[in-house]
């Protein structure tokens, strides 16, 4: 990957390039690079979890335009969710991952990376499903506890937000303020209506990398919140999120016959 | 067989028929167009199309006079009903049915007898053999139906044509085919 | 400050029975920002009206709440109040303390109480309220006729007597539509050529319509008031100008076995042809599919050597005419299932066994037999003929599942036309219901039974075939308890079902209207907008909505030109301002829009579009959803599904619902 | 490929000369049929008449013994029969849980899975292709092909392009130098299914096809039913009581006549088996055009 | 002396449908219980999940959310969306514990005045039983244990 990294950079068809980096024996951390000399910093393995594709938001990665993004399967997916969302448009992206195969692969379009996505497409992660299956086990009451237990830890630090490449609207909802929609304050009622309206905006949309969960420094697992809504909408309406470029979200669209058992 | 359990008593013969066939008798909007199809209307003491006006009203005499009707057993499944069917009602299994439940419920149409005999020689040589043997075959229908003589005329030249053998064919073990029938009339 | 006004009317009693209109009045009073507050008899009267006027002049009000009726009943009468006094009618709210409360209730404080949140909470609406103005669209006073049947032709004709300018595209080498092809129309059986080509040769002279045959529509774009439509006009080989229309062209074209589509196909036309003698326009195109000089390469060529104006040219191309419209009307019309699609009735190959349509050629005057029946196979007279209703229509199987509604009186009018002019023929017609509702039609069919002695049989057919000569038609009779029949006919007229256009579904597309299941063009809404589409501007007339007889189509047809009259009634195109608009702001954010376009999908006008916001080297900067005001109704579906509320709706803004929220469950005392 | 063959119970009895028609043609074609081991009969219409699920089971049962000897696809010449396990087989793919109760009837797994092959596709896939090399003889004379209800209808089962107006037999006939007649008898049922019990109704039926067929100027009737056959021919006798004036054109099978335009002896293909004498036919093999 | 329990219902209907259908209840006197306030949007498709979430939060016990039947929404398909939102915000808030008997949807139709009336007095009946909505109010205190509760009590 370092050479091929290096190439890139070379020969201009890459200005910046996302990688992950060792770091002293902890997981190993993002890391930007511009020049072929730096590629040899580069690592790539199974503790490479972040989700770099958050960084495409940022505007040092817009100036930079071509792009190198190292990229396990959740990153490839996020993008693909991206992309149908209209977003990236003013970037060229090449991808560089490694199939289960441990090889090396190279996607420079974003048609190449559609095919690979759907032909490595990832299943609900197992600690995730084991999860929900127990929160949807439980009592209505006792999820209520649970949820309300979490959520009063919640500080609002919007990490979750942050490292998240769905949310990349340049004002959040939490920031308006005519109306003020959410309160700034973190009482745990607050912080219900923000994880309600975060999950709301996200469910269809997420693509369950879990990246929420991991970095919440409360320790509360909000991801599956996410998690559940897209099982829910895949049941009620089908399709996937990141699996296609062109716009499948379930939000938007309906069928006549949607069902409508629970309406008087 | 499988319809006895549908028979918890209250269903009408209609709801027995839409459960079991899986069609929906509602959907016959009257047209006539099976009975002007069917190559049998002339023999026949109930039309299709009045088979499944009498089913969709529901009334219980109307029950009885379906499943005595000779009609249900004159159908030959031929499916030209069902292939014009504006309404893809398939007529031939319905018939299956109605001559499966007038059977059961012991309503056969005596006319009928005959066809029920024949129906049933066929399966026991069937049973027996697990192959169907003609002359074996119409030596039992002869002997059910009593009347000896229609056909067996045929039988010499029918053997001399090498038409009919007279040592049966049999699968390779009999019992296998016994078995299956067992298992499956209970 | 805001400095709101409430005014809480009585109503009479209807208000003040249940409701302790002062109490409500004096508390309201104590609201915060509420300057004035009043209650009086009746709001709605004349003096009512004067004292809200002189109210918000005296004290310098900025909005007003009424308390009394819905607003479904009075918001417009204030809302001029408001605006006789100087302040923006849209600061004017109502309270429904009528309807949803004085009347529903008992006397009571809990229904006094209620009231007073109800103003409360239009109260923080209005704090909230902005100017509106109405939003004006200019008009290009124009309209589009797509289709030149007797639909188009109607809806021309209004439109153009109102002194509006019709552009009528007609894809057929001539105007006239199905209805030139017919013989006699029931229930009046007046004959068809004789009421419609008046009305054509109208539509010809007419100085307000500029007609293209031999066109049809390439794409559409724009909006109500604002449409830009390119025409292709197909290239007719012979120039309009020059021909006289004297027809030595078609008379000497040597290929003279192309089928008729006129006549149905029972009779053949030449290369270069008019579709009928009474087309219009009366001047020939040629079928470059058919004619020589096009298939040969350059072979033959008599029509340019025999025209004597000179006015064929085999070299013309079709050219894309632009033009600017302010309203369409969508007249394209239908077509029939032909009745090779019904195996048992031998899958359409006995010439003796036809369609309606070609039964109306028969019978025509102007048809291949000059009006005479005879059956296409040998030209005999028929002695017997049998007609077959639903003939495709209802029957999910093999045809299409709806009822085609004019199979029933057409084929009465079939078997009475046959009985009138064979009076010793038998006619015999098989039906599952005859459908005769309209002015003096069951009258109609009657008339066919009890005059003309027509034998109606109710049952279908199951198998038509052929034995020595005659047609043996093998049916049922229901009501003689299902007995079959078999009548020995010489000739079976199929009523075979009325379908949408083949093309339907891309004219559709390129108008951006909807359609239903089986093609047909979908009106805004079933009941109340049957001649609207759900794309403003473009209405509907005729079958190319769904199955229609003459007198239906025709008054349809003048519902969509009154449509587009009103419409072009004023110079400007006013609309309440509640439309959705996308937030803009300075430098270098312009919008907290991130185009997802997301919202794109939920709109069900096609009133948001992308806009491209470039920096002054003309970069592309961003990409932003950008509502177009003409086309937005204002349903807020796109606002509630934008996750950073970059898009709000005037009138019902995010500000203004979660202030009455806010207000209404905040009691202050 | 391997083709599989399930003869059924007629084809050893009263249709005998179907199967040793079809075996002679297939000969001289170079193509191997292979028997499914241990066949039983199809139940026929006694069993969808009587009990339902036994007229899944029987059928099954020979579609399991042809998965057992792995064969992809069967040819099912008898038309009856066809019909039995074209059904069974819809069943037993379209239902899981019928899946289940034949395998536990029959105590081996069955899937259904196997293409079943009308008499028709046979010739179309398999003979035509080679067919003209072989074909020596030209059976110049007017034939009315007669397909009945089993091998026309359902369409879903028969497969049929046109199944109100089939052509399959007739492209056969005409490949053999005959000319086919356009009649409207086709595909009409001639009541075989009641055949032994209710001779009367068959007779008359049969009568209307026999009548069209002749007085359409067919000199000769193709079938591909052993049922049609037999009925056609067995019960000419009462046929003719039915009409006005009798008639003794002879019922062939499809494949006896394509035998005959390659030039196969009349017994082999089994034409001495007929009551209606087929000599005409035979005797019009390389007769002048008609 | 504690007196009954009134339940605070908040109704978001649509214009064109279930507020014209509550004027026609008014026009025609059908007599409902007072607990409901009715809050007036263009269409069900405009209805914001967080102002459910807001109206909860600000002390409404029950909410009604009613529009156009299928078919009938004057924009043709604002409730067919509205539904599939509501779809996913139920299981949503269900997945949280949150208790959804509280929130009634329906379809009532301008021509429904009698349906509306009923619609309201059944909702009303099932959020008195269900009593004051002390969960959600409650969520703020979590971090006191109960001791402080009645510290703040005293």
């Amino acid at each position: 990957m370092q050479d091929k990294a290096a190439e890139l950079l070379k020969n201009g068809t890459v200005n910046l390039l996302i990688g992950f980096s060792e770091d002293l024996g902890k997981r190993p951390v993002p890391c930007f690079i511009e020049t072929a000399e730096e590629a040899n910093i580069l690592v790539f393995n199974q503790e490479c979890k972040n989700n770099l594709s958050v960084y495409l938001h940022k505007k040092e990665v817009k100036d930079a335009v071509k792009i190198g993004l190292v990229s396990n399967i959740a990153t490839l997916r996020s993008v693909m969710q991206l992309l149908s969302e209209n977003q990236l448009w003013s970037l060229t992206i090449t991808y560089l991952t490694v199939n289960t195969a441990g090889e090396l692969v190279v996607l420079s379009s974003a048609e190449e990376l559609e095919a690979y996505v759907q032909a490595n497409f990832p299943t609900c992660r197992a600690e995730d499903k084991e999860m929900l299956d127990k929160l949807n086990a439980m009592t209505r009451a006792e999820r209520w506890a649970y949820w309300k237990d979490q959520l009063s830890e919640c500080v609002k630090c919007y990490a979750c937000r942050a490292v998240c490449p769905m949310c990349y609207c340049t004002v959040c909802t939490t920031e308006c303020n005519q109306p003020q929609w959410i309160k700034t304050s973190a009482e745990t009622s607050g912080n219900f209506e923000y994880h309600t309206m975060r999950a709301m905006h996200l469910g269809g949309r997420c693509i369950n990398c879990g990246e929420c969960g991991r970095i919440c420094p409360a320790g509360i697992p909000v991801h599956l919140l996410t998690a559940q809504m897209n099982l829910e909408i895949e049941q009620e309406f089908g399709g996937k999120t990141g699996w296609s470029l062109k716009s499948e979200y379930a939000m938007n669209s309906f069928k006549p016959g949607d069902k409508e058992n629970f309406i008087k | 067989m499988e319809n006895t359990e549908l028979h918890t008593g209250d269903k009408s013969l209609k709801q027995l028929v839409e459960k079991s066939v899986g069609v929906e008798i509602q959907t016959c909007y009257q047209c006539g167009k099976c009975t002007a199809g069917c190559p049998l209307n002339e023999e026949m003491d109930l039309m299709p199309n009045q088979i499944l006006r009498m089913l969709q009203a529901e009334y219980p005499g109307y029950e009885n006079e379906i499943l005595t009707s000779t009609s249900i057993w004159l159908c030959l499944a031929c499916d030209t009903c069902y292939s014009r069917c504006p309404q893809e009602v398939k007529l031939p299994h319905i018939m299956d049915f109605l001559r499966q439940e007038s059977v059961r419920q012991k309503l056969v149409n005596p006319k009928a007898k005959n066809i029920l005999r024949f129906h049933r020689a066929f399966l026991d040589e069937v049973e027996r053999n697990g192959k169907l043997n003609e002359l074996g075959l119409t030596i039992d229908y002869k002997l059910r139906s009593m009347d000896l003589f229609q056909d067996l005329q045929n039988a010499p030249s029918m053997l001399l044509k090498g038409k009919l053998g007279l040592i049966p064919h049999r699968v390779q073990n009999p019992d296998e085919i016994k078995k299956l029938f067992k298992k499956i009339n209970g | 400050m805001a400095r709101i006004g409430v005014f809480i009317c009585h109503c009479g009693e209807n208000i003040s029975a249940t409701i302790d209109v002062e109490k409500v009045a004096k508390l309201a009073g104590k609201l915060s920002g509420v300057a004035y507050s009043v209650d009086y008899k009746y709001m709605c009267s004349d003096p009512g009206q004067t004292l809200i006027v002189d109210a918000i002049k005296e004290h310098k009000l900025t909005g007003i709440v009424v308390g009394a009726c819905s607003p479904r009943m009075h918001e417009g009468t204030f809302r001029k109040a408001a605006e006789k006094a100087g302040i923006n009618p849209y600061f004017c709210e109502m309270a429904n303390i009528r309807e949803h409360c004085s009347w529903v209730h008992p006397k009571s404080d809990e229904t006094t109480r209620k009231a007073l949140d109800i103003v409360r909470t239009m109260v923080e609406k209005v704090k909230n309220n902005t100017a509106l103005f109405p939003i004006k669209v200019p008009i290009t006073k124009t309209a589009l006729v797509i289709g030149g049947g007797i639909a188009g032709i109607q809806a021309a004709l209004d439109i153009a007597n109102s002194g509006h300018q019709v552009i009528m595209v007609e894809k057929t080498p001539s105007i006239g539509g199905h209805m030139s092809q017919l013989s006699e129309t029931f229930p009046t059986l007046d004959c068809s050529q004789c009421i419609l080509t008046p009305r054509m040769v109208e539509v010809a002279q007419h100085p307000n319509i500029t007609l293209h045959t031999f066109a049809t529509v390439e794409s559409v774009t724009g909006f109500i008031g604002n449409f830009e439509v390119d025409i292709r006009l197909k290239a007719k080989s012979v120039d309009f100008e020059k021909c006289t229309g004297c027809g030595s062209c078609w008379q000497k074209c040597p290929s003279k076995k192309i089928p008729d589509e006129f006549n149905a196909g029972m009779s053949f036309r030449t290369a270069i042809y008019t579709p009928f003698p009474q087309a219009v326009p009366n001047k020939p195109v040629i079928d470059r599919a058919n004619c020589t000089w096009f298939t040969k390469g350059g072979k033959c060529g008599v029509c340019a050597k025999i025209c004597p104006t000179g006015a064929i040219d085999y070299n013309t191309e079709d050219t894309i005419l632009s033009v600017k419209v302010g309203s369409i009307v969508t007249a394209t019309g239908f077509d029939i299932k032909h009745s090779d699609f019904f195996p048992e009735y031998g899958y359409g190959k006995h010439p003796d066994i036809i369609d309606g349509l070609q039964f109306e050629r028969l019978a025509s005057a102007s048809g291949p037999t000059g009006g005479e029946i005879r059956r296409p196979s040998d030209g005999k007279e028929p002695e017997t003929v049998v007609f077959l209703a639903c003939a495709g229509s209802r029957d999910k199987a093999k045809g299409i599942e709806y009822c085609s509604k004019i199979c029933c009186m057409y084929t009465a009018k079939h078997a009475m036309l046959y009985k009138h002019k064979n009076h010793h023929g038998k006619a015999h017609v098989f039906y599952m219901d005859i459908r005769s509702a309209g002015k003096s039609y069951d009258e109609f069919v009657r008339r066919a039974i009890e005059e003309d002695d027509v034998n109606y049989i109710r049952g279908r057919v199951s198998k038509i075939y052929e034995k020595n000569g005659k047609l043996m038609v093998v049916g049922v009779d229901t009501l003689l308890g299902a007995k079959p029949v078999t009548i020995e006919a010489d000739m079976v007229v199929l009523a075979t079902a009325v379908v949408a256009n083949e093309d339907a579904e891309s004219v559709a597309q390129k108008l951006h209207i909807s359609y239903d299941k089986h093609k047909f063009f979908a009106e805004a809404h079933p009941k109340l907008k049957p001649v609207e589409t759900n794309t403003a501007g473009i209405t509907l007339a005729g079958a190319c909505q769904s199955a229609k007889d003459i007198p239906e189509t025709v008054a349809q047809a003048s519902a969509a030109a009154a449509k587009t009259i009103i419409l072009f009634s004023g110079s400007e195109l006013t609309r309440e301002p509640v439309v959705a608009t996308v937030n803009r702001s300075a430098a270098p954010v312009f919008t907290t829009c991130t185009g997802c376009f997301l919202c794109q999908e939920v709109c069900p006008y096609q009133a948001i579009e992308r806009e491209e916001i470039r920096d002054r080297a003309g970069n592309l900067l961003m990409n932003a959803a950008k509502v177009n005001a003409g086309l937005c109704q204002g349903c807020g579906t796109c606002v509630a599904m934008c996750r950073n509320k970059s898009i709000d709706l005037q009138g019902f803004s995010n500000q203004q619902m979660l202030s009455e929220v806010m207000g209404l469950l905040n009691e202050p005392f | 490929m391997r083709i599989g063959y399930y003869p059924g119970c007629s084809l050893q009895g009263s249709g005998k000369e179907y199967s040793e028609s079809l075996f002679a043609v297939a000969e001289k074609c170079g193509i191997v049929l292979e028997e499914i081991n241990d066949w039983n009969c199809c139940g026929a219409s006694a069993a969808h008449s009587l009990n339902h699920d036994l007229s899944v089971a029987l059928p099954a049962r020979t579609l399991a013994l042809a998965e057992k000897q792995g064969l992809e696809q069967i040819l099912v010449p008898c038309a009856a029969c066809f019909g039995r396990l074209a059904t069974a087989q819809q069943e037993l793919v379209s239902s899981e849980p019928m899946r289940a109760k034949m395998s536990d009837y029959l105590e081996m797994p069955v899937k259904g899975t196997a293409r079943i092959l009308t008499v028709f596709e046979f010739l179309q896939e398999h003979i035509f292709p080679v067919a003209d090399q072989y074909i020596v003889n030209k059976l110049n004379h007017k034939t009315a092909c007669y397909y009945g209800c089993l091998l026309s209808r359902p369409k879903d089962l028969t497969r049929l392009e046109f199944p109100e107006d089939p052509m399959e037999m007739d492209a056969v006939m005409e490949m053999a130098g005959a000319t086919p007649i356009d009649w409207a008898f086709k595909t009409e049922c001639c009541g075989a299914g009641l055949s032994v019990s209710r001779t009367d109704i068959v007779a008359k039926l049969s009568a209307k096809i026999v009548e069209d067929a002749v007085s359409r100027g067919a000199e000769s009737i193709v079938v591909a039913c052993p049922m049609c056959q037999m009925n056609l021919d067995l019960r000419r006798k009462e046929i003719n009581k039915q009409m006005d004036k009798g008639s003794d054109i002879p019922v062939m099978f499809i494949t006896q006549a394509l035998g005959l335009s390659m030039g196969l002896s009349a017994d082999k293909l089994g034409l001495n088996r007929h009551f209606v004498s087929t000599g005409k036919v035979v005797s019009c093999v390389g007769r002048k055009e008609v | 002396m504690a007196e009954p329990f009134e339940p605070k219902i908040v109704a978001f209907v649509c214009n064109w449908c279930t507020y014209a259908g509550a004027d026609l209840a008014g026009t025609s006197r059908t007599k409902y219980e007072t607990n409901v306030r009715i809050i007036r949007f263009p269409c069900t498709g405009r209805i914001d999940f967080m102002l459910l979430i807001k109206a909860f939060q600000n002390g409404a016990d029950g909410i009604i959310v009613s529009g156009c039947h299928p078919n009938d929404c004057h924009y043709t398909s604002g409730n067919f969306h509205a539904r599939r939102r509501w779809i996913v915000f139920k299981s949503m808030l269900d997945f949280m514990g949150f208790p959804t008997e509280r929130i009634t949807f329906s379809w009532v139709s301008a021509a429904e005045g009698k349906k509306w009336a009923e619609l309201v007095n059944e909702t009303t009946d099932s959020v008195r039983a269900l009593g004051p909505f002390t969960e959600y109010k409650n969520l703020d205190f979590t971090t006191f244990n109960q001791m402080d509760h009645e510290a703040i009590a005293r």
